[in-house]
């Protein structure tokens, strides 16, 4: 079952030439005297290509680029490592738990889009307000994985480490976290994207630079080819923190059997 | 039932000595859903002095497993008492290793890591600590398997590894439920040598269940015997009076062995027979 | 001397011909040539880059008129100091499909009429439109559309039967040939007709403390303002197309040169707004919001022309 | 450790109280001239809840929370039953994974933001564009979750079912269905709030009613008390579909021992 | 090597009878990262014929489970071939019952209905395989335990419900990992007595794995030893020729009895030995 990296990217190529030639296809040829993918709302694959290309080759990218990335990391970090913590504690600790659930889950329901002027006010336009966006979506999809995975210890496991004598700090460092560490980096390959959108939704509603607001300056002006483009920029982008993401984990998880599913 | 079960109270042979592990009317009972509790063990009492080796025998299911983890403070009994040391037991027992019968190895370190982490956690520092794991690892006769994480290794490499892993912290009460379950007879007299080796270094006291008679004979100053199920309780106490030190294999060939064998066998036979008795209709016991 | 050379300013949507007076004077160069360095920070909406005003992240906005009568209600002071555009600059028409139907502004009663958002200026300028003509706001349904294509694909789709907008989507929803005009704020007779004479739109506005504080500052920033309105007045359609980054001409830039000369007329000339535009502002405000009380409405404080003059005098 | 249900309420309820006065001295109380929470941004707690009661005392509200709840339950149930039915998928077939892998991470950082307009295009103003806009987050929470759940199934208890003779169906409902349950319950609670965020979201970008439309509506003339109202309203609002899937919850997991850390 | 291994191979005594388990020149290797591959079997060959019972020892770690599952179609041979009933196995052994020695139970799942899944899935009606799984979980004396998740189980119980629940689908071959291990001797007994007749009913082909060699002899047909490994291969192949059919009681007995466990365990001894030879050291072995 085991593919050929060769193989592999020749059929992910092919996906992406698929696609590109639906949306092609979508775009130019109409269907009952309709199109299927306006270019009005779609522009074409061949233009949004040129225009990423343009883009890197006039070099206006890149600023904008790095400022993205800086908010994403930012907000990846402090989102995951936030949602690491209180995971923890609230699992640990289950009157706090208990006490504090409802509230968790009224904040993690509040949309985003209106927090924003809060997060101006507080932070200012710079990175900060973006990363801000960015951590209360990732905190809370960390979070929620986190809890779980610590409830997931196996009892006979956990009886034993106790039996030995470890103390909170030390149960938590050879017990709680290892095992909590797969469902931990399940919901980091969730948040990635979601910092990631965060980032760009806080330039989108008010910034300077950055790719949210090349989009949303494309945007205003039905320049969809522009949107396109950036969101293709974004999702490029995005692949390669989530390679990072799945090094570390492929470290860090050494020690696991073979999932069961990629045997034989 | 309470009095009853007190006239067939464990008792260490000598009262006056000091007790390491005293169970006084215990009983334990499981809440399973949509039926009524499960009284898994009835008011029984179990006393282990300071430096005795018991041996827990007993049809499968009766409440062995139970028993060690109310020893150990994982199972808050439902009445009686805990007493380790003299004090009454409230949380985990501390001074207590428990050789647990299912797997409990940490899946994510190597057998190594599993043994020395064992020391570390008192504050060794990590390279002592490796030093005298290897050396465990060593004398369980896992040399060649230190890198290994728990799932590259055999069901009785495991075992071998959760035992170094209790015996390298040397704790004053060993609770042990089937130690040697998965081991040939070989490895298993081998590993019952190491054991009454170290035993005998510091007066331990030992709570060792096994379903193998011989073994439990071989190993123990006293083999209890616990009756089948529900509401089960200590049913009767063998003082072993063979002389130490013994070796594993050949106090099988004294004749005392094999009359003290004869004796519990008898007790234990009619015990098993009674499990059956209720659930074994199907099925004509064959002995 | 200048206090406050490096500048944050906050605009709602900088693309869009409604503020092509601030890309005119960054292009242009003109904050240069006053010794500003202004940063222009673009945000979701108006209402967003007021509260970035508020909360202090930004020194100055180009935003609605509107906002300065609003934020003295919220006891906020905010005054302008030039005016950019003179009218609202919003169109409200009907779908070709209603054209028959829907001829005038009365004939809106029951339909389905697209705006930005609800509560934004083209929601108020519909419900008062609607009000001067003998109706509730009740008596229509809104709907936001939001302010980009979606705004397009809602028409287009048929999903509303009128629509309040800005341009560019009136102007792209024109060119498609989807839209029939009924009531156009961008013209001197549009705006006349329905407001009687002036109605200011795009304003730079700035805290009162902000003013005090800065005044070289804002005068900088006002005659900067003030010389592109000048160089707007004389552009012919070409010059602007040139001046303002190519893709903001919409995908065509014929398309961008109809929109432009469409909105045209709505600049300000001048830069100044007269007692009567500001009443009529107010007024727009008090009919359709009843919790704004004109009585306790100071205009004068909402508009500060010294630096105009002095910008007029130079 | 266990809490008494009166005690864990009035512990709910002191929290609620203690952060209910933090906001009213944070924008009465002025610390060094300034104001931590200025009225103009954060309003007043005792404005907010009368608005709250006024809302639904005058009955406005309703109309707009059913159209809210309706979007949300339908987000929540196709976005989950998506993740679920694709995260086995994928989980099943490695090939099929790994081929679409970087897709779908591509798709998950697009701004969801971005896609109103083509949601609305598509699926024109009612309901069905909102109800796009949360799927689209429903779904990778889920999918990611569920992905992972799957690939958790312990392999001992997999080699035995198959040994038994079981097909793939048979897999699936016994083996890897339950297994990867708390997998897909820890995602559900992430979701729901998801799932009221892309419905809002949605009716914010662009609508004639709803929870959105009201706080946008607010938000269009600075009335701040109307927003908080309608956030506060939102954020209750999602306890209660919460309430429900813990409900199903309980009622799945029956089976489990207690989690390790319930216990003493 | 491979030629020694043919020399040992444990070939059925009449090898014209048709084989229902034939592992030829087989090795097992497992990939350890950051070390040279482990080489668990050496090339070895067994072979079971149909209504056969073999009964495998070997000390700890030799490589029996690995046999099992490789017999099972878990594990891909890396090299030789194993055949089942004389095809060639490819994928899974669809033919083959398999108790684990590990727990496999599915924990969501009562003990009942452990038992009669494994049933419905061949299509019964659940009425009836319920029926059914009630019926064999009184044979192996859980006829009060039916509703009880798995982890409300003691060891012993989970083991006897995985028992019932490979027996109930009656396949033609049982691979038995450690069946009886955390049983007393008399359940233990019972159970073998069980499964004797079962196996009589029809000529089912058995692969037994114990370290008990007392039961090795008391059930199988053969008795066959591995070496210890790595590079485990079979070292003795010895016939059982008792009388059947056989009370697991009595026919220990019997005087053939004796000879047979002092034959067998004269080898096997010698085995273990070698195994403690190299990492024992730090330990004299007490035998
Ligand atoms: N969590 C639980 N809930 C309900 N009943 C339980 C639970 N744990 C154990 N039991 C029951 O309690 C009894 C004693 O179990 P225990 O594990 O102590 O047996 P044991 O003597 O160790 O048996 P074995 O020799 O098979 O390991 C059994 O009948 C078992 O079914
Ligand atoms: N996944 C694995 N990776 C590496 N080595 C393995 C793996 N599984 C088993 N081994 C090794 O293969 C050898 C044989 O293992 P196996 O489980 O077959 O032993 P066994 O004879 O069943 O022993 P036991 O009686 O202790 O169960 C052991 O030395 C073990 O360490
Ligand atoms: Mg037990
Ligand atoms: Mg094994």
């Amino acid at each position: 079952m085991k593919l050929h990296p060769a193989k592999l990217l020749f059929l992910q190529i092919l996906v992406a030439v698929a696609a590109l030639a639906l949306w092609q296809i979508g775009a130019t040829v109409p269907i009952g005297g309709d199109f299927l993918l306006p270019e009005f709302f779609f522009s074409k694959p061949g233009d949004v290509l040129s225009r990423v290309v343009e883009l890197f080759v006039t070099g206006t990218i890149w600023k904008h680029l790095w400022i993205t990335l800086t908010e994403t990391v930012l907000a990846f970090i402090i989102g995951s490592v936030g949602g690491v913590v209180i995971g923890f504690w609230f699992a640990r600790k289950p009157v706090v738990a208990a006490v504090f659930d409802p509230y968790v889950k009224m904040v993690n329901a509040l949309p985003r889009v209106v927090l924003a002027p809060i997060f101006m006010l507080w932070l200012g336009l710079g990175i900060w307000s973006k990363v801000a966006l960015g951590v209360t979506l990732v905190f809370f999809i960390v979070f929620f994985n986190v809890y779980q995975g610590v409830k997931e210890v196996s009892p006979v496991v956990l009886a034993n480490a106790r039996m030995m004598g470890m103390n909170e700090r030390q149960l938590f460092r050879n017990v709680y976290w290892p095992s909590a560490m797969s469902w931990m980096f399940s919901s980091l390959h969730t948040a990635v994207g979601f910092a990631l959108v965060g980032a760009v939704v806080g330039e989108y509603l008010g910034s300077a630079a950055g790719l949210g607001y090349l989009i949303h300056q494309a945007e205003g002006v039905f320049d969809v080819t522009g949107v396109f483009a950036g969101m293709f920029i974004l999702a490029a982008f995005v692949l390669v923190i989530d390679w990072f993401v799945t090094r570390v984990e492929k470290r860090l998880l050494v020690w696991r059997p073979q999932a069961a599913s990629e045997q034989n | 039932m309470n009095a009853a079960a007190r006239a067939t109270t464990a008792e260490a042979p000598h009262a006056g000595a000091s007790l390491a592990v005293a169970l006084d009317d215990i009983a334990i009972s499981f809440a399973v859903k949509g039926r009524p509790v499960f009284n898994a063990v009835a008011p029984t009492s179990l006393h282990v002095r300071e430096g005795e080796f018991v041996a827990i025998v007993g049809p499968t299911g009766c409440g062995k497993s139970t028993l060690l983890n109310a020893t150990a403070g994982l199972l808050a009994p439902a009445g009686g008492t805990v007493s380790i040391f003299g004090e009454k037991l409230v949380g985990l027992n501390a001074r207590a290793g428990y050789l647990f019968q299912q797997d409990a190895l940490m899946p994510w370190k190597t057998a190594l890591d599993n043994v020395a982490i064992a020391l570390e956690i008192g504050g060794m520092r990590r390279a002592d600590a490796v030093a005298q794991a290897q050396d465990w690892l060593k004398r369980v006769g896992l040399a060649r398997f230190t890198e290994r994480y728990p799932h590259e290794l055999s069901g009785g490499q495991r075992k071998r590894v959760a035992l170094a892993q209790m015996l390298i912290r040397q704790p004053k009460i060993l609770l042990m439920d089937e130690p040697f379950g998965p081991l040939d007879a070989q490895t298993r007299q081998i590993m019952g040598t190491l054991l009454l080796r170290l035993w005998a270094q510091d007066r331990k006291a030992v709570l060792f269940v096994t379903h193998d008679l011989e073994e439990a004979i071989a190993l123990s100053d006293r083999v209890v015997i616990m009756s089948a199920g529900p509401e089960a309780r200590i049913i009767g106490d063998f003082p072993i009076d063979l002389a130490r030190p013994r070796d594993a294999a050949e106090i099988r060939l004294d004749p005392r062995f094999h009359e003290l064998h004869r004796m519990i066998w008898s007790q234990l036979k009619a015990e098993v027979a009674k499990t059956y008795g209720d659930d074994m209709n199907g099925l004509e016991a064959s002995s | 001397e200048i206090e406050k050379p490096n500048l944050t300013l906050g605009v709602g949507g900088k693309p869009l011909l409604y503020y092509l007076p601030l890309t005119l004077a960054e292009r242009l160069g003109y904050f240069k040539d006053e010794g500003l360095t202004v940063e222009i920070n673009d945000f979701g909406g108006g209402s967003k880059s007021l509260q970035a005003l508020i909360g202090g992240s930004v020194d100055a906005v180009t935003g609605a008129y509107e906002h300065t009568i609003r934020m003295q209600d919220k006891k906020q002071d905010i005054r302008a100091v030039i005016d950019l555009g003179r009218y609202p600059g919003i169109v409200v028409g009907v779908s070709k499909r209603k054209a028959d139907t829907i001829k005038s502004v009365a004939d809106l009663k029951g339909a389905k009429i697209g705006v930005t958002a609800p509560g934004s200026s083209t929601y108020i300028l519909v419900q008062y439109l609607m009000m001067k003509n003998g109706m509730s706001p009740d008596d229509a349904s809104f709907i936001g559309v939001g302010s980009g294509a979606s705004a397009v694909a809602a028409m287009q789709k048929g999903e509303i039967d009128a629509i309040s907008h800005l341009d560019p989507v009136i102007s792209k929803l024109q060119d498609m040939g989807e839209l029939t005009v009924l009531v156009d704020t961008r013209t001197t007779a549009g705006t006349e007709a329905v407001f009687g004479g002036q109605n200011p739109a795009a304003v730079l506005y700035l805290k009162e403390s902000f003013i005090k504080a800065n005044p070289n500052t804002v005068q900088a920033l006002t005659n900067a303002f003030y010389k592109t309105l000048k160089w707007l007045e004389k552009a012919t359609p070409e010059e602007v197309a040139a001046t303002v980054p190519q893709e903001y001409w919409l995908g065509d830039k014929d398309l961008y040169i109809k929109a432009f000369n469409a909105s045209r007329e709505s600049y300000s000339p001048d830069g100044n707004i007269n007692e009567a535009s500001m009443k009529s502002a107010l007024n727009l405000i008090a009919t359709t919001d009843p919790k704004i009380d004109p009585a306790k409405i100071d205009l004068s404080k909402t508009f500060d022309g010294s630096f105009l003059a002095k910008a007029k005098g130079q």
